[in-house]
């Protein structure tokens, strides 16, 4: 298979106006990803099936990553203005770095038996904005998948013929694979040895009233 | 190749739906037809479901009008309890998940943390991991084509038949790992123990005993007109939407893909083994049948190569910490060819000592993408055939 | 060990003999009002009392069958070598609590396991059993057996109706199906045996079979017709009475039960048993018709009613072993099979039937091999043709494999 | 021919038939409880509590580090240690208790214990009537003498034992070499 980067020019002269980043890995000997946006994931995973240096027509792996809210503080120098002299202070400024979730799609080859390519889509935020476009159209594969996403994590498909949930019964609200999500205290616990557990049984029912 | 996946997805509308795709009932939107069709739940509870999993089929007459797999009755939520617990913690959950297969987990799962903190693994352990694998490969196709004919209502013989070699192939698991079906065998970097003494005469002897067992299912099975009658030509699954469907192992190579990951990737040590994939024309249940008798002939071959060259040595890179494991941030994919398909661990780190994202590809799952498909238009009888030869087993499904 | 084998046989046919002549004469020393009803409960009690124990002792032989097939060992907890198995199974069924679902037609679904045990048990009432022990010699004896057999398909709609289940219902509508199907070619397959025999009573169909060539019988099985009919026959029984590979009312790994998935305790074990007082019937039948009934398999050894026995388990294990082997066909397979396989092949056995009885004028030697040669291969070649053309429209076949790298 | 391969069938079948009676590879089946198969060494189970001596109490190898509680997948040990008077921790479990309904035989607290004292047993016939008091095991019924050990794991003790053995003798050099260094210090 070509470079990535090779493979990001080819779909930039292809797809005009697609924004594409290449998303470095950490670990060594493993590939780095390409971060599609929403509006051309299509054409561009298009693209790459029907490409003929590439035929990645097997959508292997297709999962969700929950990124949330990063808080982070910094101390910077700020400027002010006091008694009409202009000093310098040191300020604590709490950036908030919005979180968002991530599509990774594995695409792999069967034809020509090479790959894998990452294709990631992230969402605008975790809360209102979760739509990204689903590529179930074009890989049949994802159907499955894209609801296991969009039932543990709340990403919104668009285009998903049948969207779904797939684990999770019909009516439960939260999505459980979420950094932040909180484990309902609404079953029964079967108190073990262990004080963990002891202490959420002891929550989970609340010593009586003596006058009970 | 064409989109042919997502026109028979919606292709209910063919039926007479004309709401496209949905969940929604047409008995009761259409109200002439009202009475016509017959909604049935197979599932939770059903004899041929392998586990509580739930189709609701709606039937005219005895056919197969339309079918939606239900899941999650089993969904314990692996992948949170993962990402909360250590690297090594995970490995005896991955056991839990294709309860047949619990080697080839590990070793998916081992392959992932291999690649994503660049382990190596010791020569012995490769091998040994190539051997338990093939075995593993062994006792799940036997148990499969067991549980096929059994749903084919054979009064479980061919299912006894099975259990009477897996038994015998569960005792050396045993005598390797302690444990005859939660293995928890490999660890990073290798293997946990060295195997007992005596353990490689046992398997040697199990490997040349095996092929009698062969001949006997396929006297027993591969020329019985009732079976051809039941199996040929039910289910058929062309090439081009097992591909884009994403359905691999024995069902893919069973629609003539030639895709095997172990000649693909050449993970672990098999570019050194000399067998054969053996290919399917027709894509139907009997493909599905045999092209597993034909595998296992195959394993057979990997493992009289494998148990022969093995060389003595360690069977753990000793520079894996066990506490405190914790690679650099990154993210990595592994896959192997697992008995029933391609197992994948999708891993992510941050650096800490327990995953950011730990991602299983569930391929009991995604095979069952196709289910519907190749169910419509059959009978209910082939319905539960159909499933059976599809291969799922519950505990990977839900996760 | 063969002479005292031999000694042991010659004693029980007197025995026999005797044990009916006392009986007899029991009977006679009673008022003349009352010998008629003594004779039914007497016979009523006997038959249910044997046939009681043969489905006692077949399930048993069915279960350890079944496990040595598989290479289990089968029940052998109970009683020595799970003898009492039996008796343990009854006391479970019956001591189990009677279920039936809320929303069932009570009085049906009470009614249907009766309506299949007692039609069978009639049934019982025609087959000859050994020299003058029929119970009921009618002269139309094989109609009579028909029309009593084939209430059961009304009891296995009804099970499936009442039920309220929709398994249930399918259960019971493939039952119909299935059922009346197989009549037909079992029907068919006897009528070659009324048209040789030239009677429809079935005690005088066995004495017609009382000839032979040296020491060995002319029973019907062994003419080409007879042999074809006797397997026509066979498989046409088991789908009649719902035995694998043709169990699809009751498939347990499509529709769960069938049409008893909803019911429990004594009524499916009434169930449990019509099944196979359904099975004893036809094989009975088979045994009657075919396989010269209470005649001896050798001239020299004495007729008995332990041979009718003898052969009827001798099918029975027939079955047993059928279960342990096939797989099971599917709804529409079967209904081909009854009407595009096995009910032309009944047909022209009739006349092949008809050929071999016109052609026994050829007194010439080798005109018995001619005979038998011509009327085979007139039964044989269709068949082979007929199924060959099966397999080819389905495309079913062996197959071949490729490998790739 | 048509119905060659439903006889192969019952060919076959007959052959099982008639090789159940004499062939005894054929039958798996183990008449349990009278028979009982011998378990390999490697056999697991759930763990115990490996103790040196007579005492199975004051003998525990444990020291109540804890380790195997933390690393646990399931969480089904608990420990609390021992304290002196002034509140201070011994080296000494006061409670160790293992839930084995909810253990799941991984063999990961015996891999991460440096100092084996934690072992997988082998005993399987532990069913009970009380989920609560039967299968929480405490530790007096988790102690077991390392002679059981070496006879349920005879390889594997015997390495251990020169393992033990080996740091036992380090580690009294050390002393011996500190004592020996220390007096010279001194003067």
């Amino acid at each position: 298979m070509e470079s990535i980067e090779q493979i990001k020019l080819r779909i930039e002269q292809a797809i005009p106006g697609v924004i594409l980043e290449i998303i470095a890995n950490g670990s060594p000997g493993n590939p780095a990803s390409i971060r599609v946006d929403p509006e051309h994931a299509l054409a561009v995973a298009r693209f790459l099936k029907d490409d003929g240096q590439l035929r990645l027509d097997y959508a292997s792996n297709v999962t969700g990553v929950d990124w949330p809210d990063k808080v982070a503080q910094q101390t910077v120098k700020v400027l002010k203005m006091v008694d009409g002299v202009e000093k310098e202070f040191d300020a604590k400024v709490e950036t908030r770095e919005p979180g968002f979730l991530e599509a990774v799609y594995h695409l792999y080859s069967m034809e020509l038996k090479h790959g894998p390519l990452v294709l990631r889509m992230r969402t605008g935020d975790r809360a209102g904005q979760t739509h990204l476009p689903s590529l179930t159209p074009l890989y049949r594969s994802a159907d499955f998948q894209e609801r296991e996403i969009y039932d543990l994590y709340g990403i919104i498909f668009d285009g998903h013929p049948d969207l779904r949930r797939l684990l999770m019964w019909e009516g439960f609200e939260d999505h459980p694979m979420r950094k932040d999500y909180a484990e309902p205290d609404d079953y029964e616990f079967e108190p073990t040895a262990h004080n963990q557990v002891l202490a959420k049984a002891r929550r989970h029912y609340p010593p009586k009233a003596s006058n009970g | 190749m064409a989109d042919i996946g997502m026109e028979s997805a919606v292709g209910i509308s063919a039926a007479g739906d004309g709401a496209g795709p949905g969940y929604r009932l047409l008995a009761k939107e259409s109200p002439e037809e009202e009475g016509r069709f017959l909604e049935i739940s197979m599932g939770p509870q059903h004899p041929s479901t392998h586990g509580v999993f739930r189709m609701d089929v709606l039937l005219d007459g005895e056919t197969v009008v339309r079918l939606k797999p239900v899941f999650g009755y089993l969904h314990r939520n692996h992948e949170k309890i993962a990402e909360g617990t250590t690297y090594l913690g995970s490995m005896p959950y991955t056991d839990r998940l294709d309860y047949f297969n619990s080697m080839t987990n590990n070793w998916a799962y081992a392959l992932a943390v291999e690649k994503l903190a660049g382990i190596s693994v010791p020569e012995r352990a490769e091998y040994i991991r190539v051997i338990t694998a093939e075995m593993t490969r062994l006792q799940n196709h036997a148990t499969l084509m067991g549980f096929l004919l059994q749903d084919l209502g054979a009064m479980g013989t061919p299912l006894m038949y099975a259990f009477r070699e897996r038994e015998k192939i569960l005792d050396l698991f045993e005598a390797v790992s302690g444990s005859r079906m939660m293995c928890n065998y490999m660890r990073f970097g290798g293997c946990r123990v060295d195997l007992p003494s005596g353990w490689l005469e046992e398997t040697v002897r199990l490997v040349d005993e095996f092929p009698g067992f062969l001949d006997e299912f396929e006297a027993l099975l591969a020329e019985n007109e009732i079976l051809m009658a039941r199996l040929q030509g039910v289910g058929v699954l062309s090439a081009a939407l097992a591909v884009n469907a994403g359905v691999t192992g024995p069902m893919l190579r069973a629609s003539g893909v030639n895709y095997d990951i172990r000649k693909v990737d050449h993970y672990g040590i098999y570019d050194r083994f000399k067998f054969r994939v053996p290919l399917g024309a027709h894509g139907d249940c009997y493909d599905r049948l045999m092209l597993r008798l034909l595998e296992m002939r195959e394993s057979i071959k990997i493992l009289k190569q494998a148990l022969k060259q093995i060389p003595s040595g360690p069977v753990i890179d000793p520079k894996v910490k066990i506490r405190n494991f914790k690679p650099k941030p990154g993210e990595a994919y592994g896959r192997i060819e697992g008995p029933k398909w391609e197992l994948g661990f999708y891993l992510m780190s941050d650096g800490s000592a327990s995953p950011y994202r730990y991602r299983v590809r569930p391929p009991s799952l995604i095979n069952l993408t196709v289910l519907e498909d190749l169910c419509i238009g059959q009978k209910v009888a082939d319905v539960v055939v159909i499933l059976g030869s599809v291969d799922i087993v519950l505990g990977e499904v839900d996760r | 060990m063969i002479n005292t084998g031999l000694a042991a046989i010659f004693l029980w046919a007197g025995l026999e003999q005797g044990l009916g002549k006392l009986l007899d004469h029991g009977l006679s020393l009673l008022p003349p009002a009352w010998r008629t009803w003594a004779t039914i409960v007497v016979l009523v009690g006997v038959m249910l009392g044997v046939f009681a124990s043969l489905f006692a002792l077949s399930t048993l032989l069915e279960r350890k069958g079944l496990g040595r097939m598989q290479n289990r060992l089968g029940p052998n907890r109970v009683g020595p070598y799970g003898l009492l198995q039996p008796v343990a199974d009854g006391i479970k069924m019956l001591t189990k609590e009677d279920i039936v679902p809320r929303g069932a037609d009570g009085v049906v679904h009470f009614l249907a396991p009766l309506v299949l045990f007692a039609p069978l048990t009639l049934s019982f009432a025609v087959l000859p059993y050994g020299r003058h022990w029929v119970p009921l010699n009618l002269d139309a004896g094989l109609l009579f057996f028909f029309a009593a057999g084939s209430a059961s398909e009304l009891a296995a709609f009804m099970a499936g109706w009442s039920s309220r289940n929709k398994y249930s219902m399918l259960g019971g509508m493939r039952a119909i199906a299935q059922m009346i199907s197989f009549e037909m070619p079992l029907v068919v397959a006897s009528l070659s045996v009324v048209m040789i025999s030239g009677t429809m009573s079935l005690a005088a169909i066995v004495e017609r079979q009382e000839a032979w060539l040296w020491i060995f019988p002319k029973w019907n099985v062994f003419t080409p017709w007879g042999l074809a009919g006797f397997g026509l026959f066979i498989v046409a029984a088991m789908a009649e009475t719902n035995r694998s590979p043709f169990d699809l009312p009751e498939g347990e790994s499509e529709i769960i039960g069938g049409f008893m998935t909803e019911y429990s305790g004594f009524k499916y074990a009434v169930f449990f048993m019509g099944e196979y007082f359904g099975m004893f019937a036809v094989s009975g039948l088979a045994v009657t018709l075919f396989l010269g009934g209470w005649n001896a398999p050798l001239s020299f050894l004495p007729a008995s009613f332990l041979w009718f026995f003898a052969k009827l388990m001798a099918l029975v294990l027939v079955f047993i072993w059928v279960r342990g082997t096939l797989p099971r066909v599917r709804v529409d397979q079967l209904m081909n099979l009854a009407w595009k396989y096995l009910f032309p092949m009944t047909l022209l056995n009739l006349f092949v039937a008809a050929l071999w009885h016109y052609t026994a004028v050829w007194r010439a030697p080798g005109g018995l091999a001619l005979r038998w040669v011509l009327c085979f291969a007139a039964i044989a070649v269709p068949c082979a043709v007929l199924a060959r053309a099966m397999m080819r429209s389905h495309k079913w076949a062996p197959r071949v494999y490729r490998f790739g790298d | 021919m048509f119905g060659k391969g439903i006889i192969k069938g019952f060919i076959e079948t007959a052959r099982n038939f008639a090789g159940s009676y004499h062939d005894p590879a054929r039958m798996v089946t183990l008449q349990y409880p009278e028979e009982k198969r011998a378990l390999p060494e490697n056999s697991r189970n759930f763990p115990f509590l490996v103790f040196d001596g007579n005492d199975p109490i004051k003998g525990l190898r444990c020291v109540s580090c804890k380790i195997c509680e933390k690393e646990c997948p399931p969480q089904c040990i608990y420990i609390v240690n021992e304290r002196d008077e002034r509140g201070k921790p011994l080296k000494h479990p006061k409670i160790f208790d293992i839930d084995i309904s909810v253990c799941m035989s991984c063999q990961i607290c015996v891999e991460v214990c440096p100092f084996d004292s934690i072992k997988m047993d082998q005993a399987y016939e532990l069913s009970a009537t009380e989920r609560f008091k039967k299968l929480i095991l405490h530790k007096q019924d988790l102690a077991k003498s390392n002679d059981y050990y070496h006879r349920i794991h005879p390889t594997e003790a015997d390495a251990v034992d020169a393992i033990l053995e080996a740091e036992r003798k380090q580690h009294e050099a050390k002393k011996s070499a500190a004592s020996s260094e220390t007096p010279p210090a001194k003067q």
